[in-house]
């Protein structure tokens, strides 16, 4: 692995470098206390790591799973045309270890024997750079083992102090650092004692603990808890933690029509499996009928099913759903509830 | 002949359920009466017991069309009745709702409902097959009206941005410059709206003049703001003391009250603050309104609309202005601000709506919630003249057949752009009927 | 296939519903092109007391003369469209829906006001079948000129049956609740209107009325835990919608 | 690590292909059958597929949705879609007419495990519109009928009037390759000639080994406990019990999760499921 090294004072010279291969994106501020993944125009107003943790609103998948996305077009005339529009290469610069995980977490979503096109086209024409954090108060990547990254980023920057260490990850990262001249500088043994340093304390910044080991078997074991019904009660299902989850994908289609009432388009946008409408079918079955068994079942996905089909659970850690909760339902707290405290499963507070 | 009564069953093309009966006994007239049957939501009595923070929210619900005005005029009133004072930058936003409220609403009038008159066809589907491109202009005028109010306001209709004390998020500095290219775009077809209005208004069927009453603010511009009101006898007053001016009272065929101002019915909107102000019209519309002068007709009800008219021109450059002066001025974020403690009080605020000055008034306790609320809209006002005019205009065409008659009478009636859902709601609990000082 | 025979209708209320359609300004030509308007009172003359294909109403049901040109509306119309938050739920006529209908008068007009009718408002569904109904005070463009396509192509509308929350961080919002503790109505509200008020830092007013399966018992006891007030919260609830079962059912116990 | 090399990434597998409806049987009020041909001769002489798999099908506006293809693979150049209207799209599936387009892709889902049931007896057990998929299976059985020890084919309908693929079922009772047990559940009018019961009730007429025997299942929820229960009475493994699920599915490919039950998909690793499967995984029944 090719590692170099990225002088602090030169990261916004190094931005400026990367407009060169695609549209640079970046967290900045957004609303009045959280960030997003933006266009960078003006380097200076990108954050990173120093002003302490900083979760994105949204996680990556906006950029290649979008919100709102057009597949097709069509009329009785043409039959039915990919709506897909090119879109131009793009940086995302700023991305964290548990980001990485949750976008090769959906590479194998939407992969597999049958190849999502919007998703990989768009996958394709954007380059990662991933940056280490510094963890808050809700950030579990260490305990979904998601806090360090090997691959799914072309450059990624680890902090040491007055710079980054810089491990190239691909071929496209290694233009981006060999072109950009003398902003890189090499590394020095101090560099790599502080790296060492941080790596050895970085699991003791962790306040929130997990442990998930054989939760799928408990989580079978707890299928009937009276946890699902308390949670069932105070979710609002109203789809946020699907929404802002980096590894959520569920979507819906539909078919909108335009004012002629033949031609369209066929749209598809984020949907989350706390709703009713989720799995209920033509007739008004509804295979999760209760807000409980909804709720359950997006516990259990993360937790449990992702395991069987991918031998990993697919929550990555980030703490965007438990921060974001209007119903304040502590997500790492339902794990702890039900793998740890086995008598505060079957009844007794939540612990928050 | 013997007596006969012309009705207008519904009056279309006008926002809101009314109708016109007139009385005749051969050619004398006996009755004119503007009937109004829009149901009441007795908003003034809904809002009491309402937290003050509610009531834009809530009463900008009694109109759609002047939901802008209604809000802001609220707004202002409350905050009169708090004692809360907002920012400047948070006036001139303000200032350029109003103005988008304006052009929406005044092309609106202009070119779907009043125009077909004009051009002898049912409405504006079917005067857009035959003048396409004029129709096309007026929906794009109307369109960048409600852009400023989506803009400003987050809302076309019902703006939900604004609010006592600021608005919640301010516009974009990009989405204020586009709006000013917007605006400089459009201001050629403005110019030719007024040319187009004046080609196809001329004709005065009622000859009657009238009492003309607008706000002022003692600036040097033509505004929609003010704390003073004038009335064309030569009084002015506070706007404290609308009551003075407006003396509503019920009567029996309308579920809007009256107004009558020392007995006498008079008119507020385009045509009255032309009238008081055109004087202090600037650029292109002061230029257009002195080639307009020659004709200015104040007896005529239908340079209403031709008013209007100008009025779009005027509020298009005002806006350019006020774009310019927040840019100047240091533009920046601005949170809502909000009182440190409330302290009970009443709040009397007018605003010229598009359709003329509206009152809202308030009295709110030490918690916060409303005692009490007054309301008196514009087209409630016009009711007695435009009831003045209709007897005019019966007068002079009494000799017309009946559908010829009653066109003139919708054109009358039309060209005061009521605003009947504005019109219906309380009088003041403390007057009786015509109690008049 | 002819052009389908349209209708659209207003009762009791402020008309933005109908104003939003005349909003359509890049589209109201096209819209034209696409039915036949058969009767638009705010825009046209020549309305024709016919049979329609659809009708669209708007506003709430205040007085009894309007309860029969509702029934009549509904005899002469294949579909009837609620459109609006007045039509669809009360709207804010239905505000004070069980207070006394003489007493408020009397606070409005006074002795003289006693000849003015007033029922209890009521949506049209109290009164009539109801078909579909579009959402929103007022409605939102978008949603009408969809709803023409699904109509005209033969299905009913389709609109989301999610609460505002999914737009608004489909939108990448910050959290007006969660950040910044400003009462939000968001949770339970359907979405429709792209998260208008939280996009401008403002909680939710609730306009486009209660979601399905709104949890308002949560949506409760998460304002207490904010710091208002059982009166705050209770007003705060029933403005847009204080008549439907869902938001009756958390103040009146049915 | 994903190859964004490879080439399929640029295949669109939400495409529709234009399809067109060549004929159309009534077989209830609600449910037709309809004769549809791919339009391009090429696709439509080469699409292949297994019993007991689906397509995605489209009327443009209306939308998509799932249907089973009730024809066999062995029958080539259409393909035959039994449809029942329960909503919008079947709804406009129904209002489309002859000779109409529509949109098709597929075939998917896993299908009947037709090589491992080779070389044993077949039965299959279908209630109302859970034909359509079996009937599929059943020529496919038929047409190859050297590679099955014995066939049976066991259909319930509520009545007369719900009976599907009613001539051609009745004409297989002629046949001595196959048992054919049908049965309606209400004859009011003593009009059916054959039994009226339950499909529960023909396990009595028939010898079953359950050691050389699959049994596929397709029906509504209440059918399948039933028959499972007899069938495990009889003695069948759980793996030899096939049973068709149904979940609500919008792309058919996997992506959208709309049909997941615990850690699979209804649609790419079902809709065929055994019946172990079916207890391993909560909430499947
Ligand atoms: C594998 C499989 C095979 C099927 N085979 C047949 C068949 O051969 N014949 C037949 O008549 N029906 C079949 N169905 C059921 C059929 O898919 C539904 O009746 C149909 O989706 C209803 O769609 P709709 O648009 O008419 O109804 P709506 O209620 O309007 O449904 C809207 C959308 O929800 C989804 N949806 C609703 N109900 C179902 C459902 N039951 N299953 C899957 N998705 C649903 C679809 O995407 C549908 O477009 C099958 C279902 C599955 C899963
Ligand atoms: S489940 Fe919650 S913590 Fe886990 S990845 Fe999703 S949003 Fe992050
Ligand atoms: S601001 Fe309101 S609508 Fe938006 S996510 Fe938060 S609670 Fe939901
Ligand atoms: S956020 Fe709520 S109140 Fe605001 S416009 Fe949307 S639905 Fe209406």
């Amino acid at each position: 692995m090719k590692i170099v090294k990225l002088p602090k004072n030169k990261t916004n010279d190094f931005i400026e470098h990367l407009q060169s291969f695609g549209e640079v994106h970046a967290p900045q501020k957004k609303g009045k206390k959280s960030c997003a993944f933006q266009p960078v125009t003006d380097p200076s107003k990108v954050l990173i790591g120093e002003e302490g943790f900083l979760r994105t609103i949204l996680p990556l998948k906006k950029y290649f799973h979008k919100p709102v996305d057009t597949l097709l077009k069509f009329s009785p005339k043409t039959g039915f045309e990919d709506a897909y529009e090119e879109e131009g290469n793009k940086v995302i610069f700023g991305v964290h270890s548990c980001d990485i995980h949750a976008i090769l977490s959906l590479d194998r979503v939407f992969s597999g024997k049958y190849v999502d096109t919007y998703y990989f086209r768009r996958r394709k024409k954007v380059a990662i750079i991933g940056i280490s954090c510094v963890p808050d108060d809700l950030c579990y990547c260490q305990s979904m083992g998601t806090s360090f990254v090997e691959e799914g980023f072309d450059l990624f920057l680890s902090d040491v102090g007055d710079g980054y260490l810089v491990k190239v990850g691909t071929s496209l990262g290694d233009d981006m650092v060999s072109s950009a001249g003398d902003m890189m500088t090499g590394y020095g043994d101090s560099d790599i004692n502080e790296y060492k340093r941080r790596i050895n304390e970085f699991p003791s910044l962790f306040k929130t603990k997990v442990d998930e080991a054989d939760l799928p078997a408990i989580l079978d074991m707890e299928y009937k808890s009276e946890i699902w019904e308390e949670m069932g009660n105070r979710c609002f299902n109203c789809g946020i933690c699907s929404m802002v989850c980096p590894t959520c994908f569920c979507f819906d289609v539909n078919d909108e029509v335009c004012l002629d009432g033949e031609t369209g388009e066929r749209k598809r946008c984020w949907d989350s499996c706390l709703f009713k409408s989720h799995a209920m079918v033509a007739g008004g079955h509804n295979f999760r009928e209760s807000r409980a068994d909804r709720f359950k079942h997006r516990f259990l996905h993360k937790h449990q099913a992702f395991m069987g089909d991918f031998g990993r659970p697919s929550c990555v850690g980030c703490g965007r759903c438990t921060q974001d909760c209007p119903a304040d339902i502590h997500f790492v707290g339902m794990v702890k509830r039900i793998k740890d405290d086995i008598t505060c499963v079957h009844s007794g507070e939540e612990e928050k | 002949m013997s007596s006969r009564t012309i009705k207008v069953d519904h009056l279309y093309r006008v926002e809101g359920h009314g109708g016109i009966r007139v009385e005749l006994d051969g050619k004398k007239l006996l009755d004119v009466k503007m009937e109004i049957f829009e149901g009441s939501r007795f908003f003034e009595a809904l809002i009491r017991g309402r937290h003050y923070n509610d009531v834009p929210m809530i009463m900008c619900r009694i109109c759609a069309i002047c939901s802008a005005s209604h809000r802001l005029v609220a707004i202002k009133a409350v905050e009169k009745a708090i004692g809360l004072e907002v920012s400047p930058q948070t006036k001139r936003l303000r200032e350029l709702l109003i103005l988008g409220e304006i052009i929406e609403s005044h092309t609106l009038h202009l070119f779907c409902l009043a125009a077909p008159d004009f051009l002898g066809f049912p409405g504006v589907a079917a005067m857009a097959e035959r003048h396409g491109d004029v129709v096309k202009m007026g929906l794009g005028l109307k369109k960048l009206g409600n852009q400023i109010q989506e803009i400003i306001g987050g809302r076309k209709i019902h703006q939900v941005n604004a609010e006592v004390g600021g608005f919640g998020k301010v516009p974009e500095e990009e989405q204020l410059m586009e709006l000013r290219r917007a605006l400089e775009d459009k201001l050629g077809d403005a110019l030719e709206a007024v040319a187009f209005i004046e080609s196809i208004t001329v004709e005065n069927i009622t000859k009657s003049p009238s009492i003309f009453s607008a706000l002022t603010n003692g600036e040097e511009n033509y505004s929609y703001t003010g704390d003073t009101i004038l009335v064309s006898t030569g009084e002015t007053m506070p706007v404290e003391d609308y009551k003075k001016l407006t003396n509503e009272f019920v009567v029996n065929h309308s579920h809007a009250k009256h107004s009558l101002y020392k007995d006498k019915p008079f008119m507020v909107g385009s045509l009255a603050r032309l009238y008081l102000n055109r004087q202090k019209l600037k650029g292109k519309a002061g230029q257009e309104m002195k080639r307009l002068e020659k004709s200015f007709d104040p007896d005529n009800i239908l340079w209403n609309n031709l008013g209007q008219a100008v009025e779009n021109l005027q509020s298009m450059e005002r806006a350019i202005e006020i774009i310019d002066q927040l840019m100047g001025d240091g533009y920046r974020e601005e949170e809502i601000v909000k009182p440190l403690k409330i302290k009970g009080g009443s709040g009397s605020a007018g605003t010229e709506a598009p359709r003329g000055t509206l009152y809202h008034s308030y009295t709110i306790d030490s918690d916060g919630l409303v005692t009490d609320a007054d309301v008196i809209t514009p087209t409630a006002i016009n009711l007695e003249n435009m009831e003045k005019d209709i007897r005019a205009a019966t007068i002079l065409a009494i000799d017309d057949a009946e559908e010829d008659l009653k066109l003139k009478l919708e054109k009358v009636a039309r060209a005061y752009d009521p605003c009947i859902s504005c019109s219906v709601h309380l009088v003041d609990l403390r007057k009786e009927k015509n109690s008049q000082p | 296939m002819p052009k389908p025979k349209v209708g659209i209708f207003s009762l009791t209320c402020c008309e933005g519903c109908q104003l939003e359609i005349l909003n359509c300004e890049d589209e109201l030509l096209d819209i034209l092109g696409a039915i036949d308007l058969v009767s638009f009172g705010m825009a046209q003359s020549n309305n024709l007391d016919i049979d329609l294909d659809i009708a669209f109403v708007e506003g709430t049901v205040v007085q009894r003369s309007e309860v029969a040109i509702l029934k009549k509306i509904r005899d002469r119309s294949k579909l009837l469209v609620a459109i609006g938050a007045c039509a669809t739920n009360g709207g804010v006529a239905a505000i004070d829906y069980d207070k006394d209908r003489e007493e408020l008068k009397r606070i409005v007009y006074g002795e003289a006001g006693d000849f003015i009718p007033s029922i209890t408002p009521a949506a049209l569904h109290e009164h009539v079948k109801v078909d579909f109904a579009l959402q929103g005070c007022p409605i939102e463009k978008h949603q009408f000129i969809n709803a023409i396509g699904y109509l005209l192509h033969g299905d009913l509308p389709l609109l989301p049956e999610y609460p505002v929350c999914t737009e608004c961080k489909r939108k990448e919002n910050e959290c007006v609740l969660v950040q910044h503790n400003i009462p939000c109505m968001g949770p339970i509200t359907s979405a429709g209107c792209d998260a208008r008020c939280p996009s401008h830092y403002l909680g939710c007013d609730g306009c486009f009325g209660p979601v399905d399966e709104a949890n308002v018992a949560m949506e409760y006891s998460i304002m207490k835990e904010k710091g208002m007030a059982d009166d705050e919260i209770s007003r705060m609830m029933q403005v847009f919608a204080a008549k439907s079962p869902i938001i009756k059912g958390q103040f009146k116990g049915d | 690590m994903i190859d964004f090399a490879r080439k399929s990434l640029l295949d669109n597998p939400y495409l529709p292909q234009q399809c067109r409806i060549v004929a159309s049987t009534p077989q209830t009020d609600d449910t037709m059958l309809f004769r549809v041909r791919l339009e391009d001769d090429r696709l439509a002489e080469s699409f292949s597929h297994m019993p007991g798999q689906f397509v995605q099908v489209t009327v443009m506006g209306s939308g998509e949705c799932p249907i089973s293809i009730a024809s066999s693979p062995t029958r080539h150049g259409f393909i035959d879609l039994c449809i029942r209207k329960a909503g919008r799209v079947t709804d406009a599936f129904h209002n489309l007419g002859q000779n109409a387009l529509f949109g098709l892709r597929g075939p998917y889902g896993n299908g009947y495990p037709v090589e491992v049931m080779e070389g044993n007896s077949l039965l299959i057990v279908a209630g109302g519109i859970g034909m359509a998929p079996l009937r599929s299976l059943l020529w496919y059985a038929l047409d190859h009928r050297s590679r099955f020890k014995d066939v049976i084919l066991m259909y319930g309908a509520r009545d007369q009037e719900d009976f599907l693929f009613k001539g051609e079922l009745l004409s297989l009772q002629g046949r001595d390759d196959v048992k054919t047990l049908l049965v309606v559940e209400k004859d009011p009018d003593n009009s059916w000639e054959g039994d009226v019961g339950f499909v529960t009730e023909l396990f009595d007429d028939v010898d079953l080994d359950p050691e050389t025997t699959y049994a596929a299942i397709c029906g509504p929820p209440v059918m399948y406990k039933n028959v499972i229960d007899k069938l495990l009475d009889c003695g069948f493994s759980k793996g030899r019990i096939l049973m068709s699920l149904e979940r609500k599915m919008k792309c058919g490919i996997g992506k959208c999760m709309h049909c997941s039950v615990g850690f699979k998909y209804t649609c790419i690793d079902g809709p065929i499921f055994t019946y172990w499967d079916a207890i391993n995984m909560r909430e499947i029944i």
